[in-house]
């Protein structure tokens, strides 16, 4: 691959404190670069917008859940059909896409790596096969940590060193990025047909609360100096009033001591499900202001937005329990699937609908929490696609996060009454340029630990997306241009290669997977495993020996050392 | 001024009319007994809306071939001051005197398209079904779109149609018969009603059709809206003042018309007066107006019997 | 009207699709350019024009468009579908997925139609004067809704699942239907005038949706319970649309019959109908 | 009696799984799959017994096998192992789903004194298009 | 003597990992922990192969085949894939490229087993748990229309009736065992309650269970069940700590096919408002499942996936093997991993016999037998390594314990092969 040079576009690099200036960006061999060759290929950016390639730091994509929402909706697939062409295959898109065309369309909007964010562990070895038929970006999966036997096992004993080991094989085992909890204990519970409802409830048979559970595996990820903090989907989601309990767990791991370099300690995913306010669906309201409040305040937690679109989507989640309760709202079709000591999942179709008081509100919430949530490194740009709808709509989301008038001109097909009972309409903000690069690239790389993602400095992955648009020229009362070119990247770049152009995908190689390696002394990594390896042969159906991935699954993997202090 | 028809003597004033809201409703049963039943009961006591909650009466009945349901049928309309006033008292009058009788069903008698408005009478008649009610729906894609409510009752199922036409209606149209006997003003009147009966979208609440006691604004009483009409009163002719009743007449009978628009109204009018005066011993037609205050429709007699 | 008429040539041995074959994509193009309207063989791209001899006139607007097809198509697959005016008359038979998904306008065949014919329509009249496939005004695998509007009238037997997930419009079927007649149907009314296998009306919710049988049904499911026999007022209105508008002459027989009313399916709490008229 | 009908349903055995892992053109194999089982009752019927050969039919075909006694099939259900001689009386129709119905069909059984096709002959009617 | 210890058995869909091959020099000496079937397979595989490609009937070079199969399926205009289920997924995934390219139609066995549990969960969803949910806290188990000890024969003892779990650690007592079937099979015998139901009566029997759950007193006797042992089994499930429905072909291939599952799928999920509840299909094929899973994660769709349009829409029943088949419709059909011939009605069978058929297969078939051209293949899971995904959706690493027999290759290589010359051919046209 040769050398790159694209020449003279308006740079957001909010890392490199770069604010859209007229500048080239080099690369070589991959990666960003001080000089080029005389021959290098040169991309002419004048007058367009470049950053770094787009980094979603949770995402549904690839793994069991996606897949079953694929199989169940077909109904789904007919009215977005993607043909072959030379370069491509073909395949299906909307809510849930085929992995190709999730790479491509990723792709297509300048996104480069994106981050699988629930991947069971006995199922990561499927993870990983359609992750490596997931083109163009990289990738990285969470393994799911906050139900699993030996999680509640070591919370319950209170032996945190074993868990910090636990948590080191596991990942290594499941060649996973982080550690994933999804309403810790209720998964559990839901097994036997039950939930928890709040952060003191208990977990049957293990007798271990949410909270305890949220605070040991923090506590174990800080201390492994893990790349990314725990990554949080909380109790209670979808439950009106649940801003409490988010807030309740926001507080709960407050005091313990984050890894080197950050200040974080949780990532709350999706966070709009979570902020709700009110007794009921009748009376619900939003809870935003109240939990940006807390945000502001408090400098351990970042969150993403779970942004809901007004569409037909699939709903998955690891949250076995949310997804009856869902079920049981909508009538619509429902799987449940309970994986063997570890984890849950469940999907449902549904559609987010502007006449639903309920979806407006929902919709209102996560635009609050963007715009009232001052550090745009603390809040990160999501629609957890596919839950609150299709990672396609992101450019309508950045219209909505720049343009008031964006959002104005939506809230006028809804009920006036209904927006009342958030606080969106009296809103001014709206995002810039250097913001929009924060909340989609450099800060979600930050906060991943992705050193060489989000950003165009020396040394930076070769990832780079163009867009047809004018950041000088543009204004707010522009935003459909705006969507318009966000959605058709002018060029993407991948680790130097040129990917897509004007919206078309020209080259498909497989990006990286990224995953952890993180240690814990020999000796307590064999105390552990011994014990796994015991309960292993008597509650598990595969044996110890078949279920860790192996290396042929990562044929594109990259190890990523965590940091702790018995990091190497 | 006034101008002659066979013989009668026609006063050149104006039956002076005022808006309402009207609406039309086919209730068929079993039978003609049974509709009939039905459709009297719903229309009694609404006359005027000086004391009643609305004015109705039966426009006409409707044969079999006629109706949705292919059974026999009476077509009565309502009428209301206001659209939520018409709804309140259809709505009372089909619980009460429909629903409750047996093997009627209601439907609507003025399309969607001739309609001012809809009312959605059966938005809240349904309720009656206490959950058990059934939506019915017709013509979905193709054909006309109906809906109606499926109602379980003792008897079986209380068919409604959900959606009920309204419009801005005539009402207070009218025209006095004067003869000179009881006999002949009311066999007059009589014949009058019978004629108007044959003109669609136009009812005549009162008694029969006709009504003895035409009422004035206000009275010597300061707690009466309305009194008796003295100036039409023939044995009080020479003691009240501004009596209005000629020589030689002894009785004199009000027809009142409420119609779904003022040319209906008129032709009734005419139809009427037309049939009144063929009859030996009248005297005198005129109209009773207010000078304007009461309402916008001035209905000429002269305009509605086409005389130049 | 403006007719155009379509004769069948020497069709391919493997199923033609022709969703070209609509008022909606002739109309307003020349006779030219209707020929060259793409078909689809195999993996192969094809024109209309291949395989049908192409003559008449075409229309403004769709709605003024009679389409006529003179011939047996019982192996062209998507005649007429998501149609939405005019008029398309097939004498003789069609394949799969006839007037699937149309939204208006009047798809007539005089032949049989084959699987899907009427799959999720939206609006307008399907008329087939033969027999009916298997899956006829049903919704296509995982979609929660199948017909949604429109009326489909069939003279003959209609095959599995007739009816599946409806939500509105009307289905009429003159000769016998096959198992699993309206399941999962969520408002809509279908009748059948021959006679009607088990499990119809299976799983399903209601919403004002009925199923009334004329001519008797094998068995009712055990989750369907009897509740009445009764002459309802409602049904007289469709059983007059039907004679009257719909030339479904049978439908005059029953204005007065009493019917058997059952109530279900219980199994998913349901309150649909089935309605069976008494002999 | 002459004939009886029967409902049949197809199924896996543990032997067909043996004998087909060993090879479709081996002993085990045809052992395997090429028989049906008839309820006491039935066989009495019939007047057959234990690998006496019998002529099953059904609208879509028919096909001789040999007989196996069961003392667990009720009269008027016989069992028919997967395979290429079961599938000479199931018909291809699949009611719109892609899935043959292979289970609850009526047959009728008869007497045979024909020999039982082998794998070559039943692939030669295949090939024969008859 | 090598041992290799912890080999996934590739036979059905339990994917026994527990197995020990014993191997001597290239040849497999012991199976242990193989049941019946498991040892057949690891101990017979090279018993009858093929050894060498044919086109018509006359010995080939791997490369004339190749090429002949890439010659027919390139220039045909309505191309079958059809098999894929007992194969590894690189090969599933080529198949399905193979289609696309082709633009023909790929199709898995699934369709004749259990793609009508796909088409119920398509309408209705499916509640289902991996099996060592089953194992730690079944304490009811109904096993219906499926017969394990006929074609799943580990499944009681590493599943679902006699393992000690989590929360059943008295094993077989610890659980209550029903088998629902329309004749008396040996899971009758294992099981504390056997309900025998009259042919074709099952979907009216679910339904009659799910209204009992619900509330409804069943009064009348449904499909040859009297309804007082109906209103007591749904009590017994509604107060099961948690339950599982095991079903088989007998639900998917009788009358009422996807409907049948449908309404199983409606009584477990009713269960869930009680307890928990779930269900699993007895998967036949060891890798049926990740048929349709690679199928669904490439194309969106798990079998009968029609590609003519260059994107690949979807309809059992049209696209699906039999039904194009019967219908005459393949112009040329490349078979993988699978025996058509013998497992479709003769009627659907007789089109492979016309056509330019293509099979990849380790022994002769009576598909092989009416091919056109033969193509030897290695054996995934004992030749071959791979991944296989069980019943419950659950992947797992099978292995190579010995090289292949005669030097073939694999389905995948072969595949490549076939793919590499056809988009070749393809560019040429």
């Amino acid at each position: 691959m040769g050398d790159l040079r694209i020449k003279g576009g308006y740079v957001y690099d909010p890392l490199n404190g770069v604010d859209g200036d007229a500048m080239d960006v080099l690369i070589s061999g991959g990666k960003v670069v001080e000089n080029v060759g005389r021959d290098a290929k040169v991309i002419d950016a004048k007058g367009k917008l470049v950053m770094a390639g787009g980094v979603d730091v949770h995402s549904h994509i690839a793994g069991s859940k996606i897949n079953i929402g694929r199989l169940m909706r077909p109904e789904d697939h007919r009215k977005d059909v993607v043909p072959r062409t030379r370069v491509t295959r073909a395949g299906v898109g909307y809510s849930c896409p085929s992995t190709f065309v999730a790479g491509y369309r990723y792709a297509q909007m300048g996104y480069t790596a994106v981050m699988e964010a629930a991947m069971p562990p006995l199922g990561a070895r499927h993870v990983h096969e359609e992750l490596n038929d997931t083109p163009i970006i990289d990738k990285t999966a969470f393994t799911l940590f906050g139900n699993n036997h030996f999680t509640l096992k070591y919370v319950k004993e209170g032996d945190l060193e074993k868990l910090k080991a636990f948590i080191s094989w596991l990942l290594r085992a499941t060649r996973g990025y982080a550690v994933k909890i999804v309403n810790p204990g209720g998964v559990e519970n839901w097994k036997w047909g039950k939930n928890v409802g709040g952060l003191d409830d208990l977990v049957y048979n293990y007798e271990v609360s949410p909270r305890q559970i949220v605070t040991s595996l923090a506590q174990a990820n800080e201390e492994l100096g893990l790349p990314h903090t725990i990554h949080l989907h909380c109790n209670n989601l979808g439950v009106p009033g649940n801003y409490e309990t988010t807030i309740d767990t926001m507080e709960a791991v407050k005091g313990i001591k984050p890894a080197d370099g950050r200040k974080a300690t949780v990532h709350v995913a999706h966070c709009q499900f979570n902020s709700l306010d009110g007794d009921n669906w009748m009376n619900v309201k939003s809870g935003a202001s109240k939990v940006a409040k807390y945000v502001n305040a408090n400098e351990h937690v970042t969150i993403d937005l779970g942004q809901v679109i007004f569409t037909d989507t699939t709903t998955m989640t690891g949250d076995g329990p949310w997804q009856f309760r869902l079920w049981n709202i909508t009538g619509n079709k429902w799987v449940n699937s309970d994986v063997e000591m570890e984890a849950g999942a469940g999907v449902v179709p549904y559609t987010f609908r502007k006449d639903n008081p309920a979806n407006a509100i929902q919709w209102g919430i996560g635009l609050e929490l963007a715009l009232l949530i001052e550090d745009p490194w603390r809040v990160y740009m999501t629609t957890d696609h596919p839950n609150g709808g299709p990672f396609t709509y992101y450019p309508t989301v950045i219209a909505w996060l720049m343009s008031r008038q964006a959002r104005t001109d939506i809230m006028r097909e809804m009920n006036k009454s209904v927006l009342r009972r958030t606080t969106l309409p009296n809103i001014y903000r709206e995002y810039t340029f250097g913001e929009i690069a924060t909340v989609t690239r450099a800060a979600t790389a930050k906060a991943l630990g992705l050193k060489d993602k989000g950003h165009l400095g020396i040394g930076a992955d070769g990832d780079v997306s163009v867009y047809h648009l004018d950041p000088t020229a543009w204004r707010p009362s522009m935003y459909r241009d705006l969507e318009k070119s966000l959605a058709r990247a002018a060029y993407t770049v991948k680790g130097g290669e040129i990917v897509v152009k004007d919206g078309e995908v020209t080259a498909t190689p497989l990006g990286s997977t990224f995953w952890v390696d993180s240690k814990v002394p020999e000796k307590l990594e064999a105390e552990m495993m011994k014990e796994v390896e015991a309960d292993f042969d008597k509650y598990y159906t595969v044996g110890f020996r078949n279920y860790p991935v192996e290396d042929a699954y990562l044929p594109t993997g990259i190890r990523v050392e965590a940091r702790g202090r018995w990091a190497r | 001024m006034s101008f002659m028809l066979n013989g009668v003597g026609i006063e050149d004033t104006f039956a002076e009319g005022f808006g309402m809201w009207g609406a039309r409703i086919i209730i068929t049963a079993k039978n003609r007994k049974w509709a009939n039943i039905a459709a009297r009961e719903m229309t009694g006591f609404a006359t005027s809306v000086i004391a009643c909650d609305c004015e109705a009466g039966i426009e006409r009945e409707v044969p079999p071939e006629e109706t949705p349901d292919g059974r026999p049928g009476v077509s009565v309309m309502v009428f209301g001051f206001s659209k939520k006033r018409l709804s309140a008292s259809m709505l009372s009058r089909i619980g009460q005197c429909v629903l409750t009788c047996p093997t009627t069903a209601i439907f609507n008698g003025i399309l969607e398209e001739e309609a001012d408005d809809m009312l959605d009478v059966g938005a809240s008649l349904r309720f009656f079904g206490d959950g058990y009610q059934v939506k019915m729906r017709m013509g979905d894609g193709w054909g006309e779109r109906q809906r109606f409510w499926r109602i379980p009752v003792m008897e079986g199922e209380f068919l409604a149609e959900a959606k009920f036409g309204a419009v801005r209606a005539v009402a207070g149209g009218n025209f006095l018969v004067m003869g000179e006997s009881e006999d002949a003003t009311l066999e007059a009147s009589e014949r009058a009603v019978e004629a108007i009966r044959e003109v669609p979208g136009v009812i005549a609440p009162f008694p029969g059709g006709i009504c003895r006691s035409g009422s004035k604004v206000g009275s010597t009483y300061a707690f009466l809206k309305a009194s008796t009409n003295t100036p039409f009163c023939p044995s009080i002719k020479h003691t009240s003042p501004d009596s209005q009743v000629p020589a030689g007449c002894n009785s004199v009978l009000e027809v009142i018309l409420n119609g779904l628009d003022e040319p209906s109204v008129m032709k009734a009018m005419a139809s009427g007066i037309k049939a009144a005066t063929e009859v030996e011993g009248v005297k005198w037609v005129t109209a009773v107006n207010f000078g304007g205050k009461l309402g916008k429709f001035r209905m000429g007699l002269k305009d509605a019997l086409g005389v130049k | 009207m403006k007719e155009l008429m379509l004769t069948p040539k020497k069709l391919p041995d493997l199923p033609l699709e022709a969703e070209a074959i609509t008022p909606d994509s002739v109309a307003g193009k020349t006779l030219k350019e209707v020929k060259s309207l793409p078909v689809y063989v195999g993996n192969t791209v094809q024109k209309l024009g291949d395989y049908f001899d192409v003559k008449g006139e075409t229309a403004e607007t769709p709605s003024d468009q009679l389409v006529a097809i003179q011939g047996e198509c019982g192996n062209v697959k998507y005649i007429g579908a998501g149609m939405t005016a005019g008029r398309l008359i097939v004498e003789g038979c069609v394949g799969m997925h006839a007037g699937a998904e149309m939204e208006g306008g009047e798809l007539s065949i005089t032949g049989s139609a084959s699987n899907w014919a009427g799959a999720e329509m939206k609006g307008g009249l399907l008329r087939i004067q033969g027999d009916a496939g298997h899956q006829l005004g049903a919704a296509y695998r995982g979609s929660p809704e199948g017909m949604t509007g429109g009326v489909i009238v069939v003279g003959g037997d209609v095959g599995l699942e007739a009816g599946a997930f409806m939500r509105r419009g009307m289905l009429i079927i003159q000769g016998d239907a096959d198992s699993f007649l309206g399941v999962h149907m969520n408002g809509g009314e279908i009748f059948v005038f021959g006679n009607v296998a088990r499990r119809l009306g299976a799983e399903a919710k209601g919403n004002g949706g009925f199923i009334a049988c004329f001519g008797g049904v094998e068995s009712i499911l055990p989750t369907y319970v009897y509740d009445t026999t009764f002459r309802p007022d409602f049904l007289k209105l469709y059983l007059r649309q039907l004679r009257d508008q719909l030339g479904v002459e049978a439908a005059g027989e029953y204005l007065d019959a009493s019917f058997r009313r059952y109530r279900g399916d219980i199994a998913v709490g349901g309150t649909a109908e089935i309605l069976i008229a008494e002999p | 009696m002459e004939k009886i009908t029967v409902t049949l349903i197809s199924g896996r055995t543990s032997r067909q799984g043996v004998g087909l892992e060993v090879g479709k053109t081996s002993e085990e194999y045809f052992e395997s799959v090429s028989y049906i089982e008839l309820s006491a009752g039935d066989a009495e019927s019939l007047g057959v017994g234990d690998g006496d050969h019998v002529k099953v039919e059904t609208a879509h075909g028919s096909v001789v096998v040999s007989v196996k006694l069961s003392d667990k099939l009720e009269p008027g259900t016989s069992f028919f192992p997967y395979g290429i001689w079961a599938n000479q009386v199931f018909g291809s129709e699949t009611g719109g789903t892609g899935m043959p119905q292979f289970k609850g069909v009526e047959a009728e059984v008869t007497p045979s004194g024909a020999g039982v096709p082998s794998l070559a002959d039943l692939v030669a009617t295949l090939k024969g298009g008859s | 003597m090598a041992v290799f210890t912890d080999v996934v058995c590739p036979f059905c869909g339990c994917l026994c990992d527990d197995l020990e091959i014993t191997v001597k020099g290239n040849e497999i000496k012991g199976a242990k922990n193989a049941c019946a079937i498991s040892r057949s397979k690891f101990m017979s595989h090279r018993e009858n192969r093929i050894m060498t490609p044919t086109v018509k009937g006359k010995e080939a070079s791997l490369e004339e085949a190749v090429e002949a199969a890439a010659k027919a399926l390139a220039s045909a205009k309505r191309p079958l894939v059809y098999g894929l289920s007992s194969t590894e997924c690189g090969a599933i995934a080529r198949c399905v490229e193979l289609a696309e390219i082709t633009g023909g139609v790929v199709d898995n066995t699934s369709s004749v087993c259990h793609g009508p549990t796909i088409l119920a969960l398509q309408q209705v969803g499916e509640s289902k748990a991996s099996l060592g949910e089953v194992k730690n806290r079944a304490d009811l188990v109904a096993f219906w229309g499926s017969n394990p000890p006929a074609a799943h024969i580990r499944h009681f003892a590493r599943y679902s009736v006699t393992p000690k779990g989590l929360y059943v650690p008295e094993g077989r007592k610890g659980r209550y065992v029903v088998n629902v079937d329309v004749r008396e099979t040996p899971t009758s015998r294992v099981a504390d309650q056997f309900i025998k139901v009259d042919h074709g009566g099952d979907f009216e029997l679910l339904l009659a269970l799910r209204a009992a759950v619900r509330g409804t007193e069943i009064t009348e006797d449904v499909s040859g069940v009297p309804a007082e042992e109906i209103n007591a089994l749904a009590k017994r499930m509604k107060e099961a700590k948690m339950g599982i429905v095991f079903f088989g072909l007998g639900l998917t291939q009788s009358d009422g096919r996807h409907m049948n599952i449908d309404a199983a799928v409606g009584l477990v999920a009713e269960l869930n408002h009680h307890t928990k509840f779930v269900l699993t299909p007895m998967r036949g094929h060891y890798n049926v499942a990740g048929a349709n899973t690679v199928t669904t994660w490439q194309s969106g769709y798990p079998y009968a996936v029609d590609f003519a349009r260059g994107y690949p829409r979807y309809n059992p029943g049209e696209y699906s093997a039999v039904d194009m088949l019967a219908k005459g419709e393949p112009d040329a059909a490349i078979i993988v991993a699978s025996d058509p011939a013998a497992t479709f009605p003769a009627d659907a069978a007789k089109h492979l016999a016309r056509i330019p058929t293509i099979t990849l297969e380790q022994k002769v078939t009576p598909t092989t037998m009416l091919s056109e051209v033969v193509i030897p293949v290695a054996t995934a899971g004992i030749e071959v390594e791979g991944t296989a995904y069980r019943m419950d959706g659950f992947s797992l690493r099978l292995s190579k314990v010995v090289e292949p027999h005669g030097g073939v290759k694999s389905d995948r290589e072969v595949l490549d092969m076939i793919v590499e010359r056809v988009k070749a051919l393809k560019e040429d046209a």
